[in-house]
């Protein structure tokens, strides 16, 4: 899809060219510019500003920031290697994590519990960018919904946060890095989705 | 584990200096003469002997070139590879001798009898391509007559 | 003696000071990694060297005495310096798997600090991580010790460590270049009773600590000062701690104490002291719950029981694991509290043991770390002895008994004691026991009241030498368990009908008041980072050799 | 031309003490027994004796920094572990000469007030240490060593130590650590031998050469030693030549004789009648010549320092027109790299990483800036070190790469000849502070961008 125009208005400016009472109504129409512009373009053009949410949905940029996705290496283990990095640069202090030792010498740490309060957090993408081996990264996912009051609900463990059916519909998001080809083993269902399908 | 000679030397070695420690070389090179190697025994023998502790004596053993943690055959070739005999061919030689021996390059052994090590400048750079068997200089090597050197 | 200037400062120091040690008192910060002040300089690291004029080449600060008028060059100031180092540096990172983000040292790590320090640091790097050479990873070295070889920078600070200071000798390296690796004989667990040091004399993550492994990252945890209490001699640590639960205690250096270690039987004593066995609320003799309020008004009438003004009738036994602070209210209370008292704290021979080694380095027989304090408040001024207390208790001499006890954090209690402990308190009629945990031996008493453990209140100890130090509180006690000094302030007001100021500051004043050899030292030296203070010479009970380890 | 450590060497029965004797042997020991330890020290001062170890340093003055501490021994080493490539001048006068030098240890423990002196052979002499050992015997056994030496009242105990192949034991803090029975790490000066060195007491380390020397200035006198060489450079020096060379050998020369004189009139020139390459005229810690360069060198210290390398062991390895100077210099390389005590870091790593680009660049796997990197680590290695390894390591490197150049840019892939190193293999300067070089690009384009090109 195309990208917006935007503009700066000076509102004061449009105003002080017209003045009187013309001028307080063009500061209140400059101000509603968007608004009528797509409503000419609702009625007269009979185009559809609106989609039908959730039946619709918009594919959105492959920078961005949904919910998070932990990435496993080729024979499925988790990439994680309990670092805590992003645990440390975290602004809304959301993601907790314990280490324990793995058996494999060329590993040796791997989170014992990973945690993300989704309902903390503020979706900035400084976890995925602290990550050094890409074993967090975000997903395109962003309506994220809890049918229950249980504040459990959207703290998102390990098991969560691997096992992602949403991804098939909204495909993988912010990967600052880019030093890994994912592949399809590491996500399940990253795969892109179609246009047709989304909307 | 030792020779009654070996341990005799020894001792005169601990009586020379007030520190016990100073043996701890002679001690080495006299068990890896007589043993043919220093390994996790030989490392606790000697440490006891000398008051000292395993990693100690296990530190300076895995110094020294010549002391060697897996036993060696009864002669140890020692190829020379400095400078001077890379220049006098010491490689060609080096591995014609191993063909002639029918040793591994690089110091494995044929049925515990010699051992080829390649070391560095042996200080008999006028024989070059210069070797040793056991303490003996024997440069210029000649890989057509080793056969008959070890025998001897 | 010499003057030497330092990147344009001046400092006068001894003959025979080190550079790197000058430079320290300037606060000139010189990088290192094999200088350590408490070990003999190697100098193999040569990552502290400097500049200096007349020199043609760049020196290591750290084996270089200082002469008369020498004018040094940090790499903070000199190009030379700064390139040298710099070199330096990038050789170390050579061979170094840079896996810090699985490195525990990962944060107190100095290769990391040094690299990333603008004057010295942040170069380019040429080598390829599939050309290292590759070395042992992950070898346990016992229950103390993990060994990573690759990270390791040979600057041999744990080989010295082990041959001169701890004597067992148990880590050399082998083979010789860049093949050069730290080992164990033939990986052998350590035996060494301090071995915890090795990870801490380690600047690189080579040696990190079984204990502290994967736990935290060392920049989420907050740190709090404190003196062990595991023996009488009162090392220095830090107890680092996250979220109310220690995750660690490293030693803190001074020289005149412990120098830079502990024993690992100190460094693990906080297992214990925060162990699962606490008692977690004030508890009558029926097993029942109290609130602190009725606790306090039971207690209070179970003493009166004391005070009727018989000779003998109150027995007050303090710990030589209590603080000093909660000793002089123990003590203040029984003087006001009762005419007649005898005020003891000895359940061994404590006296006798305060300054007996039980090795050449730092471990003390006397497992209490305030018998001197004790000593010197004056607990034990009488004949007597717990054996002695419990014949009169069973000859009905006492009528109360009001009894704070700590277990002991390094070993368990002597049977003797505990089986004393036992028969005293049922022996006198009304016991008022305040205790950090629980225990079989004080169920009998009439009243246990949960007092705060090591870490969790603050205060001084006097160690074997007489040294009065502070000691932090990094904890909140569990359940409802008070420090010793807020459940004896509830116990005077009930006496005095005035709550007493418990202020530290307040009470170490009282204190150095209160206790001869105390005079002249404040609280404002003692709770500054040295947190120790020494009587005034000549005013030393015990201990007045001074540390002399090996 | 003059001989003094030769003159005997000829004869294979000169190892014997009564042949030895009947030419003169022992006799310098005599008449520096009947002279005190100072007037002996103030001959050889006088002879301007210079070290033959290689750094070349006065000998008297270094004896003369030892002050005998009441109830502290002092120490003669004498250093028999002659390791440098391209040495083995004192094996020839271990083995054709012991008494000579056994003598010119008891000359100099006497100046020094030493009554315990220790050889430290390297290990791969130990057949010559059975010749030194029985001359040791000998010696005893007529009253010249041990107690009273000579009858003049003075206690001599001399003993011999073998080493176990390690280089780093002919550098004299770790030839003292090895005899202490510990791993041969030099130690960081100072405080210097003379004041803490064996067992921390005073103790002076002389090489075999040196010592051998002394005999002759004790009973000729420092005048005629003096008389020999150059006004700085004094004496004779015995030179090894070996590598491509017709006749390999040691040759004792009067100081100041003309290097390829030696070379091609003693040694009878480059073998098969090749032409000269190069020359490294004292074992490979120094720099090399090239044939033009050694020219006009005289076989001394001054002569050769103009020359811009040194004299050091006299050990001198020839290059014919044959040799591939790469696949030379990587040897060498690989013989620090192994030979590297690795105690102090700069050597440590830097002698591992020089041979192991030198290695990549000889089997044709050489990367851009290769050579530069060289030198660089070369750079960051000299003057950093414990002890002279270091810098040892970097001479050869340096020099080769300097004046042998074509030769080792001829072994680098085309390509590699101008892309900077980052380029070649993937890592390098780090545009920004987020990641490597293209991630900016990534970063400002929002949509149309291919940052997940990769999904």
């Amino acid at each position: 899809m195309a990208r917006k125009d935007s503009r700066v208005v000076d509102v004061r400016a449009a105003a002080d060219a017209k003045g009187g009472v013309l001028r307080d109504a063009a500061g209140t129409l400059a101000g509603m510019e968007v608004t009528l512009r797509n409503m000419v373009r609702a009625t007269v053009g009979r185009e559809h500003v609106t989609i039908q949410y959730p039946e619709q949905r918009k594919p959105y940029s492959r920078r961005f920031r949904g919910v998070h996705v932990l990435t496993r290496r080729a024979d499925g283990t988790l990439k994680c290697t309990a670092c805590y990095l992003c645990e440390t640069v975290c602004p809304a202090q959301c993601i907790s994590i314990d280490a324990q030792e793995v058996e494999d010498p060329g590993i040796e740490k791997a989170p014992s519990r990973y945690e993300i309060d989704l309902t903390r957090c503020i979706f900035c993408g400084f976890c995925v960018e602290a990550c050094p081996e890409e074993a967090l990264i975000m997903s395109r996912e962003y309506d994220l919904v809890s049918d229950s009051r249980d504040p459990q609900a959207l703290r998102y463990g390990i098991e969560r946060l691997t096992q992602r059916p949403e991804i098939a519909a909204y495909g993988a998001g912010f990967r600052p890095h880019m030093e890994y080809p994912l592949v399809e083993s590491q996500i399940p269902g990253q795969e892109e989705p179609s246009p047709e399908e989304t909307r | 584990m030792l020779s009654d000679e070996a341990l005799r030397e020894i001792e005169a070695c601990k009586a020379e200096e007030s520190r016990k420690q100073h043996a701890l070389l002679t001690a080495l090179r006299l068990t890896q003469a007589e043993r043919r190697h220093v390994g996790p025994q030989e490392v606790l023998y000697i440490a006891d002997l000398l008051d000292l502790s395993p990693a100690t004596v296990e530190g300076v053993a895995r110094f020294y070139d010549q002391i060697t943690k897996e036993p060696t055959g009864n002669r140890v070739l020692s190829i020379c590879r400095g400078i001077s005999c890379y220049l006098c061919g010491a490689d060609g030689a080096a591995r014609e001798a191993a063909a002639a021996l029918g040793v591994d390059q690089g110091g494995s052994q044929a049925e515990g009898r010699v051992t080829i090590r390649h070391v560095e400048c042996i200080g008999d750079c006028d024989h070059a391509p210069a070797a040793m068997l056991d303490s003996t200089f024997i440069g210029p090597l000649d890989p057509a007559s080793l056969s008959a050197l070890i025998e001897r | 003696m010499p003057l030497v200037t330092i990147d344009g400062r001046q400092i006068e120091v001894e003959q025979g000071t080190s550079v790197i040690q000058a430079a320290d008192r300037l606060g000139v910060e010189i990088p290192r990694f094999c200088y350590h002040p408490d070990l003999r300089p190697e100098g193999n690291c040569r990552m502290c060297l400097v500049e200096v004029d007349g020199y043609a080449r760049p020196v290591v600060a750290c084996a270089t005495p200082v002469a008369d008028g020498m004018v040094v060059h940090s790499p903070h100031e000199s190009a030379t310096a700064s390139q040298a180092v710099n070199g330096v540096l990038e050789f170390l990172l050579v061979n170094h798997p840079l896996d810090c983000p699985i490195c525990d040292q990962a944060g107190e790590c100095s290769l990391q600090d040094f690299y990333m320090h603008p004057d010295y640091g942040l170069h380019e790097s040429h080598v390829d991580p599939a050309e290292k050479v590759h070395k042992h990873k992950r070898v346990d070295l016992g229950p103390r010790i993990v060994l990573d070889a690759e990270r390791c920078v040979m600057c041999s600070r744990c080989v010295r460590f082990s041959a001169e200071v701890s004597g067992y000798a148990e880590v050399q390296f082998v083979r010789r270049g860049n093949r050069v690796e730290l080992v164990t004989f033939e990986d052998r667990a350590l035996e060494d009773p301090y071995a915890g040091n090795l990870a801490d004399v380690c600047p690189v993550g080579a040696l990190t600590s079984r204990d502290f492994r994967f736990k935290r990252r060392v920049w989420h945890l907050e740190s709090t000062d404190a003196i062990c209490a595991g023996c009488s001699t009162g090392c220095n640590v830090r107890i680092d701690h996250f979220k109310g639960k220690i995750e660690r205690v490293v030693p803190r250096r001074n020289p005149s104490v412990n120098r830079s270690w502990i024993c690992d039987e100190g460094r693990l004593s906080h297992e214990k002291a925060q162990g699962q066995d606490r008692l977690l609320h004030p508890r009558g003799a029926d097993g029942g719950e109290l609130s602190w309020s009725e606790a306090i008004a039971r207690a209070d009438a179970l003493l009166r029981g004391g005070r009727a003004g018989v000779p003998g009738r109150a027995l007050l036994l303090g710990s030589a694991s209590a603080t000093n602070e909660s000793l002089l209210l123990l003590r203040r209370f029984g003087e006001l509290a009762f005419t007649q008292r005898t005020m003891d704290f000895r359940l061994g021979n404590e006296p006798e043991l305060v300054d007996a080694r039980e090795d050449h380095l730092l471990r003390r027989r006397d497992k209490h770390p305030n018998t001197m304090g004790a000593i010197h408040l004056g607990f034990a001024a009488q004949e007597g002895g717990l054996p002695l207390h419990v014949r009169a208790a069973e000859h009905d001499a006492y009528a109360a008994l009001l009894l704070v006890y700590h277990p002991p954090l390094v070993g368990d209690e002597s049977p003797e004691a505990a089986g004393a402990l036992e028969r005293l308190i049922r022996a006198v009629p009304a016991s008022v026991v305040l205790t950090s945990h629980r225990l079989p031996f004080l169920e009998a008493a009439t009243l246990l009241l949960p007092v705060a453990a090591w870490a969790e209140e603050e205060g001084t100890y006097t160690n074997y030498q007489g040294a009065v130090q502070f000691t932090g509180q990094a904890l909140r006690a569990p359940g409802a368990a008070r420090s010793a000094v807020a459940i004896l302030a509830d116990l005077l007001e009930r006496v005095t009908l005035r709550r007493p100021d418990t202020s530290p500051k307040t009470l170490f004043v009282e204190l150095a008041q209160a206790v001869p050899a105390y005079q002249g030292l404040s609280f404002a030296t003692l709770s500054s980072r040295s947190a120790i203070a020494y009587p005034p010479e000549g005013r030393m009970h015990y201990g007045q050799e001074g540390f002399a380890g090996r | 031309m003059p001989a003094i450590l030769t003159r005997h060497t000829d004869d294979p029965e000169q190892t014997e003490l009564d042949v030895a004797q009947r030419r003169g042997a022992y006799d310098g020991l005599r008449e520096a027994l009947s002279r005190s330890p100072d007037e002996v020290i103030a001959e050889v001062e006088a002879s301007g004796l210079r070290g033959r170890g290689g750094a070349g340093f006065p000998t008297g003055r270094k004896w003369s920094f030892i002050r005998p501490v009441p109830g502290q021994p002092v120490y003669l080493l004498c250093n028999a572990d002659e390791s440098e490539p391209g040495t083995f001048k004192d094996h020839y006068l271990l083995r054709r000469d012991p008494h000579l030098v056994l003598e010119g240890i008891a000359i100099a423990a006497y100046a020094i007030r030493a009554h315990t002196a220790y050889i430290y052979m390297r290990g791969e002499y130990a057949s010559l240490a059975e010749i030194m050992a029985k001359a040791i015997r000998e010696a005893q056994g007529a009253g010249i060593l041990g107690e009273s030496c000579l009858g003049s009242g003075y206690d001599l105990r001399v003993s011999i130590q073998l080493g176990a192949g390690a280089y780093i034991c002919g550098e004299e803090t770790g030839l003292i650590q090895s005899l202490e029975g510990k791993r041969a790490y030099p130690r960081v000066r100072p405080p210097f031998p003379a004041v803490h060195g064996f067992l921390d007491s005073p103790t002076v380390i002389n090489n075999v050469e040196t010592l051998a020397n002394l005999p002759f200035i004790m009973t000729e006198g420092a005048a005629r030693f003096a008389a020999l060489g150059t006004d700085r450079s004094p004496g004779t020096k015995l030179i090894s030549i070996s590598g491509a060379v017709a006749r390999p050998g040691v040759y004792e020369v009067e100081m100041g004789y003309p290097l390829l004189e030696l070379l091609r009139h003693e040694a009878g020139g480059v073998r098969l009648g090749r032409r000269l390459k190069a020359v490294i005229p004292g074992g490979t810690s120094v720099p090399v010549l090239t044939a033009e360069e050694a020219a006009p060198v005289m076989i001394d210290y001054e002569s050769m320092q103009a020359a811009g390398t040194l004299l050091g062991s006299g050990g001198t390895i020839v290059f014919d027109e044959g040799t591939s100077m790469p696949e030379a210099l990587l040897r060498i390389a690989e013989f620090y790299a192994h030979e590297s005590c690795g105690e102090c870091t700069p050597c440590r790593e830097g002698t591992g990483w020089m041979a192991w680009v030198l290695r990549r660049l000889v089997q044709g796997e050489g990367r851009p800036g290769d050579l530069d990197l060289l030198l660089r680590v070369g750079h960051n290695i000299e003057g950093r070190t414990i002890c002279g390894l270091g810098d040892a390591s970097v001479q050869p490197v340096r020099s080769f790469i300097q004046k042998f150049r074509e030769e080792f840019e001829a072994l680098l892939p085309r390509e590699a000849l101008a892309a900077p190193a980052w380029q070649m293999h993937g890592h390098g300067p780090r545009t920004g502070r987020f990641g490597p070089p293209g991630e900016e690009a990534a970063l400002s384009d929002p949509v149309e961008g291919p940052p997940n090109a990769a999904l």
